[in-house]
């Protein structure tokens, strides 16, 4: 199985390289224009999180990904060293923060979609805190062509 | 953040010359676009055609600008590429913006 | 200065995935089609390198490549913590290398082109010795288009 | 290492059907071609064109098959894409193997 990881600063102007990566990785493995884009954001929101929410914007730590290329899946494991996240809450339901309409919109948050996103697009996802080292795993599938 | 501003008429259009939306660019987009939101156009007109990718936070952003828009105004947003129509389509933002293929035709649209 | 790092495990099937992300970067920093597969090769033989010289094909250690994207240049940093080089020996004109034609063909090496092709390709070079940690700088200067 | 054989009337056409021809694949790729090297066939055409991707050794490869062609029988390139025939010029590898575009070229001028 064929692996490379990709390393940034944990800056949020660090993660458009990461992103620009892991579309033309996802182009190589043969996913569409369109999938590859969609995974590309859902890298990008799960390394914005871990930037935001584990280092709290904190600039002197790495965010790491790790791609790894199955024969039918690619895997992607988001790797930060800072405040683990509860799994329980990112494992559960968040495509209410996708319900926008004419009637809800006054009270529609500007923030909350990034995981509503990866649920979206990901075909499974698993978040594993650890000591000094949370793991956020990504899993897309490739349909057969 | 780089924005191409132009009047057609009584009406702003904001040109986004950025190709990213991204969580790193937010906050500068508010700001930059935030400054002619209500400067008393009836319509702006925001054209993201060089706009390839966008997220969670740009999508956010475009949000709060249309929150803010003052009664009577209207946001219009032109010139979606594949992958940013894709992103408005997931997240449903596509359903709360008046969307036009470019900003011609949302120009003649909205003034004949 | 933007920056991504790329790491792989010390085998030789692992830089193929590590060359296509290196030469999808250099398109997008802007590259023409051809200057970016010459870097790929590059990276790509460094890496190699590192692998079957400075680790002697122990697959149980890691490359790893920096890229910095500057306003007028690409520098690649490919790290390896196996034996060193000899700093004088790769910073030497390995032209001679390259000098192929019919009469001299009997005698041909089917090796030792990598470090001129590096040479011929990039626009400065610098191989740096560490205890634990070697450097091997491969820098390509853009062009205004 | 997948390559395709097929003759041409007395000559053989080796068709590398891999992307890239690296340091991963070098050594496969002469035990693959070795097979069929001096089988009898005054030319052996091997066709390149599915080849992205080529690296020194590679190219060290390609070399070191026609060191071993025997005397008398040929060795012909066909088929390079734009990146492979860069680098069989940056390394001169092109002074010293007879490259034509595609096979039909070649089996055309070399038996007419
Ligand atoms: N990697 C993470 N580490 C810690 N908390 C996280 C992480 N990812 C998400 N969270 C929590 O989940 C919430 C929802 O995340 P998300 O849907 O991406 O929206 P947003 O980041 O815009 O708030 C965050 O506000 C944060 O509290
Ligand atoms: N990273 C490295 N670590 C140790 N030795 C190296 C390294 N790179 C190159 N060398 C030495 O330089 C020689 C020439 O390298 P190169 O031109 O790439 O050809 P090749 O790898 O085919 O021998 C190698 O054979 C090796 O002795």
């Amino acid at each position: 199985m064929r692996k490379i990881t990709f390393k940034i600063e944990s800056r949020l102007d660090a993660t458009p390289l990461l992103g620009q990566m892991v579309n033309a990785l996802c182009s190589a493995a043969g996913l569409s224009p369109t999938d590859a884009g969609f995974v590309e954001v859902s890298v990008v929101e799960a390394a914005n999180n871990a930037i935001e929410h584990a280092y709290l914007g904190d600039p002197n730590n790495f965010v790491e990904v790790s791609v790894s290329l199955a024969p039918d899946a690619l895997i992607f494991d988001v790797f930060d060293s800072g405040k683990s996240a509860d799994p329980d809450f990112v494992h559960s339901n968040h495509q209410g923060a996708l319900s926008l309409s004419e009637e809800t919109l006054a009270h529609a948050s500007e923030r909350g979609r990034g995981l509503a996103i990866i649920q979206q697009v990901m075909d499974s996802i698993e978040y594993t805190p650890g000591s000094g080292r949370n793991r956020f795993r990504l899993i897309k599938r490739l349909r057969a062509t | 953040m780089k924005i191409a501003e132009k009047q057609f008429g009584p009406n702003t259009v904001v040109q986004v010359l950025e190709q990213r939306l991204g969580a790193d660019k937010a906050v500068a987009f508010k700001d930059a676009v935030g400054r002619v939101l209500n400067n008393g156009n009836p319509q702006l007109y925001l054209d993201l055609s060089q706009v390839e990718f966008i997220d969670s936070s740009g999508l956010g952003a475009i949000l709060s600008l249309l929150k803010r828009m003052e009664k009577g105004r209207e946001l219009i947003i032109c010139g979606l590429t594949e992958p940013v129509a894709s992103m408005f389509k997931l997240t449903r933002m596509d359903r709360v913006f008046t969307i036009y293929k470019n900003v011609e035709q949302a120009v003649s649209a909205r003034t004949h």
